[in-house]
């Protein structure tokens, strides 16, 4: 996902520089992870100084933050998330479950590594990471939008068929989300 | 011929014919398409001619009777044949292979052709005459439709029989004061009255044209009597029916006894005859409304609010300044035109989906554009939301209230309004938005023949919002014909040195903004249709076995709040009327001995009193 | 000439303070939290991120005509409440049209989020408008009442009889009762915290707003932002004297603002049946005590 | 003998299911190992005639050895405050063991059975609904079975990132990792 960031106009580095200041979290509390938001939020770290909100909604959401170990039942409904979410998103994995498997790496029915099935934006390493390493990790990606380099959420348009064919052989057939991601990537033209 | 009897004779002639063919449908159908147009035609015709008097060659008891054409009744006529005119052809289609139809025009006509002669009657004879065919015909339509209509017509039957007896003795209570059955007699002689007796008989007038236009404490016999029969008689009911009495309420409150007459029955300092009566105006406003919030029915809901709209007529007649007197007078025509818009809509609702049941409909806005267009357009007008026309005679109303110093039938009012809200949004929403459920998925939008009365009504519904003047007009020629001031009106609105109204300005600038929105809107980048199922359900896939609408006691909460209120007050005054009625006919039913004596004994008693009554006089 | 400059910039200048107020508001209830709070312009940056979003879904033609008539209506509502300086509509529309209008943005949004075919949105548009029903009635009320002692329904010229009789002549000072009924209905007007039952997010997932999103949910906070100032400014025209000049009006608003956001900071939310019946049960008699006074 | 009261029981038991092994594990703790035939009767009384009302649990153990099942009913009494753990084994065959259900006398029973179907492949004859429990997906083999090697499934089924940074090399070249 390397690719060379090709140059961008000036509309694009203000926009870049306004919507960076904005970020609405999607907190997916699918693991262990969840219990470290609410410190990261409240008094002590306040991540609503950089903008941060928690919002509820997956279509307004920009950033899905998946907490932790995620079982098949719930990487589809994590999957039906994302696609419901409205581009530009970014999805910021927690937790060494979310990179390898975690404690959970010889499980039967736990995924092992998040980017294979949606593209993931940063991953924060430990075992639950604290609240000041959840707000490094924020302001990390705050630093890549401002330089244009979080354009994760395009592979998934650009090159779908990677994370289908990963879907289908984990969920062993497809899953229906009644969103037609090619026809998506066409009409909004996400190249 | 007079065009007064081309009218009348024609309708008979509509009668006739459609009980010779009552077997081909086709035939009914056509003959009754042509007869209603020459009909709109000739009351449209009809204007030149106001002012003009017919008499009927015979004499009766030695008066002249016959009719009349003043501004009010060609208001009136106009509304009627038109409404007729679109609800038969909404029906075209409608009615077509329903069973229980056969008769379905025959008593269309009857009942055209008795609110026909009761507008344009110039006597209490005439008026008296008409206004029983047209309860009886009132009576048919009703109970056409299935088995619950017949239950309904019949309580209905009973409230009509009890408001004709007492019309028929204020005939002949009038008859026997002044010696005449035409109004301008009677109007003339009005003065010479004593004032008790003024106010028994304006009471007794006002009482019987209550129980017609269903004011609060006797108005239980309207939603089940209109919502039990076919729905375009539903429509057709709520749009003119009820408004014959509100025009009797006019024709007797200012046209036969004069405002003068009326405002000298004052009982203590503000409260006179108009104030006890905006009182029940006002009820009649407010328990129907929130009433309708319970139904679950769509016709139902609507019949509960052609009550509450009716209250807002009759407030407005009775704050009884010339801006209120308008005001009640418009929201007639603006009533008439927005509830059968919405009743229209729930027709063709109906004829696609075969229910009206809210609990069951959903989403059709997806398969029925046109029908939520309209019945958007009818709901924006009865919520009274500005550029749509009941809007204007709402604000008129308003206006009047607070400047002529009610405010507690002010306070009446905006309650009124919220409950219209409320209880209206839960109307498109349960039928049109939120899901779709899987059976109506093959439903489509309904023909050309229903469309077209449906877009007429839309224009006229905007038409009279933007450009209110088009009626006032004619309004306030009947206030002048009436001995009212008439009010200052422009084109688009009022003109007036308290206080103006424009609602051309408001539109335009409404229209402005939502121009300046869609520029904002394309700024975006482009945007997605999605379906139904493309939805945030918790992360939850949606399919439809899943699909769920929010249909069921839309209004929990306030239901809530609002039950122990409607438990103690309103269960408890109509139980406490329906004893009363108990106890007194059960007192009656003792006279019915069934004993051939006692009817003896009563014969020769009432023989005997004649005679002393008779021994005095000579 | 200077009518066209006001219709044009009026919309703008309104956004922007509504907009700053906003972001205040946010500030003020993070510094009550103890915590820092985003900076004053950070709805702006929302703002703009949603407008910039890449792809918006909508569910059909009725969600995108209500966004435009949520909007429309707004800006038709804004025009027609005298400003300091532009009262150039306010001939035309008195204050019962005021009231009316308000509704079509209310309406507006509850058919668009109707067609969004979600759930959490229908009942989001149910507690709304029964909380309408709660705080209107106290709210018009009030509006009667002053409407009666000064036999006019327009705004412009309530304004000019509360300027003449001076401090003693404001709303809130001469008839005290339906100030407080008024303050306590616009706290549910502008859906403060006490009243929030609309946009509840822990329960019904922000209710309406649960399918907007990108361009359609950035609309909807412009509306929010020039509403709140616009309903603040009714307030002040009818209880606050108006206003002299546009410091004095910045000031006002500010100070209402405040006390309104600081009682939004501090409590919880009620149930939709205790809210409608706390306002049925609190401001309501107030105000027809109010007009009770008015009449005898 | 201190366990006066849990003998007491097992007195009680004992001259019913002769054939059934009572042991004492500690205080208010019994163990009774008895043929599978004979369970359902020992529940009904167990239920019905001792007072032992609470049935807490259904586990299962994976004899492969012996290739069998081991079913552990736990029973409790409130008002001695004892439990009765009731061992049985059942054979243990490739797809199809059976045992009848108790879901009659309890209710819960189902869920306990539910689950013990999934995870260990053993069908019990007459309760309301056997389907998939909580791996409502799972298509593999019941993989609480010891026959079932999850190290080898979640290997070949699951794509595991190649992480082979520089510092982890140099450690293993200097033979401190454990592998």
């Amino acid at each position: 996902m390397d690719e060379k960031i090709t140059q961008r106009s000036v509309w694009e580095k203000i926009s870049a520089k306004l919507s960076k200041r904005s970020l609405w979290m999607l907190h997916y509390c699918t693991g262990c992870g969840a219990i470290e938001l609410p410190p990261t939020m409240t008094a002590r770290f306040d991540m609503e100084r950089f903008g941060i909100n928690p919002m509820v909604t997956p279509r307004q959401a920009d950033i899905l933050l998946i907490t932790g170990y995620l079982s098949v039942k719930t990487l589809k409904r994590v999957v039906l998330t994302y696609e419901q979410m409205q581009a530009p998103k970014y999805v910021v994995g927690f937790g060494s479950c979310t990179i390898n498997g975690g404690m959970y790496w010889n499980s039967y029915s736990t995924m092992k590594s998040l980017d294979r099935y949606i593209p993931v934006e940063t991953y924060i390493a430990g075992c639950m990471p604290r609240p000041e390493a959840i707000i490094a990790s924020f302001n990390e990606l705050i630093n890549k939008i401002d330089r244009g380099e979080a354009n994760s959420w395009k592979d998934y348009y650009n090159n779908y068929n990677f994370y289908k064919e990963n879907q289908e052989h984990t969920f062993e057939g497809p899953i229906e989300t009644y969103n037609d991601i090619k026809a998506d990537a066409a009409l909004f033209n996400i190249k | 011929m007079s065009i007064v009897s081309n009218l009348l004779l024609l309708t008979l002639l509509g009668v006739l014919l459609n009980v010779i063919f009552y077997k081909s449908e086709v035939v009914q159908k056509y003959i009754s398409l042509i007869i209603f147009a020459i009909l709109t035609y000739l009351s449209i015709v009809m204007y030149p001619l106001v002012g003009s008097h017919f008499e009927i060659p015979f004499l009766i008891a030695g008066q002249h009777i016959g009719f009349t054409i003043t501004y009010l009744n060609y208001y009136f006529a106009l509304m009627i044949t038109g409404i007729t005119l679109l609800t038969v052809i909404f029906s075209l289609k409608f009615i077509k292979g329903k069973e229980g139809n056969t008769h379905y025009y025959t008593v269309l006509f009857l009942k055209t052709f008795g609110m026909l002669g009761v507008i344009l009657s110039s006597d209490l004879l005439t008026f008296f005459v008409f206004w029983e065919i047209m309860s009886w015909s009132t009576f048919a339509l009703m109970s056409t439709g299935g088995e619950p209509a017949h239950r309904s017509a019949f309580k209905y039957f009973v409230f009509a029989v009890t408001a004709s007896m007492i019309l028929m003795a204020g005939v002949i209570l009038s008859y026997s004061l002044f010696g005449s059955f035409d109004f301008a007699v009677i109007h003339g002689k009005m003065a010479s009255l004593s004032l008790p007796m003024t106010g028994f008989l304006l009471t007794i007038f006002i009482t019987s044209f209550s129980i017609e236009s269903a004011v609060f404490p006797v108005h239980s016999w309207l939603p089940d009597g209109y919502s039990n029969t076919f729905t375009t008689f539903t429509a057709y009911l709520s749009g003119i029916s009820t408004r014959i009495g509100i025009y009797g309420i006019i024709l007797f409150l200012f046209g036969v006894f004069g405002i003068q007459t009326v405002d000298k029955l004052g009982i203590i300092g503000k409260i006179n005859f108009r104030y006890v009566f905006g009182i029940f105006a006002a009820l009649t406003m407010i328990v129907p409304t929130f009433t309708a919030l319970y139904q679950h029915d769509a016709k139902k809901l609507i019949a509960w609010h052609s009550v509450g709209q009716g209250g807002y007529m009759l407030i407005g007649l009775a704050s009884g300044s010339a801006l209120g007197i308008a005001g009640g007078m418009f929201h007639v025509l603006n009533h008439m035109a927005y509830v059968v818009l919405i009743v229209f809509a729930i027709a063709s609702v109906e004829y696609r989906t075969g229910t009206t049941n809210l609990n069951k409909l959903g989403g059709l806005i997806k398969k029925m554009p046109v029908s939520y267009l309209a019945l958007l357009f009818g709901i924006i007008g009865l919520a009274g939301l500005p550029p749509m026309n009941g809007f204007v005679s709402k604000w008129f109303i308003y206006r009047a209230l607070i400047l002529g110093g009610y405010p507690f039938l002010a306070i009446a009012a905006v309650i009124g309004t919220l409950g219209t809200i409320l209880s209206v949004y839960k109307l498109i929403h349960n039928m049109f938005l939120g899901q779709l459920p899987e059976r109506y998925n093959d439903v489509k939008e309904v023909g050309f023949s229903m469309q077209l009365p449906m877009w007429i009504l839309m224009i006229v519904v905007l038409g009279l919002g933007v450009y209110p003047g088009l009626a006032m007009g004619l309004i306030a020629k009947i206030q002048v014909s009436l001995g009212l001031a008439a009010v200052p009106y422009a084109l688009h609105g009022i003109k007036a040195a308290s206080g103006q109204l424009d609602m051309l300005v408001v539109s335009a600038v409404f229209i402005g903004g939502i121009a300046v929105t869609w520029i904002i809107y394309l700024l975006g980048n482009r945007r997605k249709h999605v379906g139904q199922y493309n939805n945030y359900a918790g992360g939850n896939f949606l399919n439809k076995s899943v699909a769920y609408n929010f249909n069921y006691e839309f209004y929990a909460a306030l239901e809530h709040v609002i039950d122990p209120y409607r438990k103690k007050i309103i269960e408890r005054t109509e139980r406490g009327i329906a004893s009363v009625t108990d106890a007194v006919s059960e007192y009656i039913r003792r006279i019915y001995t069934g004993m051939i004596n006692t009817y003896g004994i009563y014969v020769v008693t009432a023989f005997v009193v004649t005679i002393i009554i008779l021994k005095e006089l000579i | 000439m200077n009518t066209v400059l006001w219709i044009v910039f009026l919309p703008i200048l309104l956004f922007v303070i509504g907009t700053f107020m906003l972001g205040y508001s946010r500030k003020y209830v993070a510094r009550i939290e103890r915590r820092y709070g985003p900076p004053i312009q950070q709805v702006f940056y929302d703002i703009f991120k949603l407008m910039s979003k890449k792809t918006n879904i909508s569910h059909g033609w009725m969600h995108d005509f209500a966004i435009l008539m949520l909007l429309g209506g707004t800006l038709l509502t804004m025009y027609f409440v005298p400003v300091p300086g532009f009262h150039f509509f306010a001939q035309y529309g008195d204050m019962l049209v005021i009231m009316y209008i308000l509704l079509i943005p209310a309406l507006g949004m509850a058919l668009g989020v109707g067609e969004t075919a979600n759930p959490n949105g229908s009942i989001g548009i149910s507690r709304a408008l029964m909380m309408l029903a709660g705080y209107d009635i106290p709210f018009v009320l009030t509006f009667i009442g002053f409407a009666m002692i000064n036999h006019t329904t327009s705004m412009y010229e309530l304004i000019q009889v509360q300027q003449a009789g001076g401090f003693a002549g404001w709303g809130l000072i001469s008839q005290p009762l339906l100030g407080i009924a008024a303050l306590i209905a616009l706290q549910g007007m502008l859906g403060e915290k006490p009243f929030e039952v609309m946009v509840a997010p822990h329960e019904i997932a922000t209710g309406p707003m649960t399918e907007m999103g990108g361009k359609f949910l950035g609309i909807m906070m412009i509306q929010h932002a020039i509403s709140i100032v616009v309903e603040l400014t009714i307030y002040i025209n009818l209880f606050l004297g108006g206003a002299v000049n546009w410091f004095d009006y910045l000031l006002k608003l500010f100070i209402l603002f405040t006390a309104l956001i600081s009682v939004n900071a501090v409590f919880g939310r009620f149930r939709t049946d205790d809210a409608v019946r706390f306002m049925w049960k609190i401001p309501l008699p107030l105000a027809i005590i109010g007009i009770l006074f008015i009449i005898f | 003998m201190e366990y006066q009261k849990e003998n007491s029981i097992i007195e009680a038991m004992q001259l019913e299911f002769p054939e059934a092994a009572f042991t004492v594990k500690k205080a208010r703790r019994i163990e009774v190992k008895l043929p599978s035939k004979r369970l359902y009767d020992f529940a009904v009384r167990m239920q019905k005639k001792w007072g032992f009302l609470h049935l807490s649990a259904i586990s299962c153990v994976d004899w492969i050895n012996d290739g069998e099942f081991e079913l552990v009913y736990h029973f409790w009494n409130y008002d001695e405050k004892v439990l009765v753990m009731a061992k049985i084994r059942i054979p243990r065959e490739k797809g199809d063991s059976h045992f009848e259900t108790i879901s009659n006398l309890w209710q819960p029973a189902k869920f306990f059975e539910r689950d013990i179907h999934e995870m260990f492949g053993i069908y019990f004859d007459g309760s309301e609904d056997m389907e998939g429990f909580i791996l409502t997906d799972w298509t593999g083999p019941p993989p609480m079975r010891k026959d079932f090697i999850t190290r080898e499934y979640a290997l070949n089924f699951f794509h595991y990132r190649e992480y082979e940074p520089q510092w982890l090399k140099d450690m293993m070249a200097a033979g401190e990792g454990n592998e």
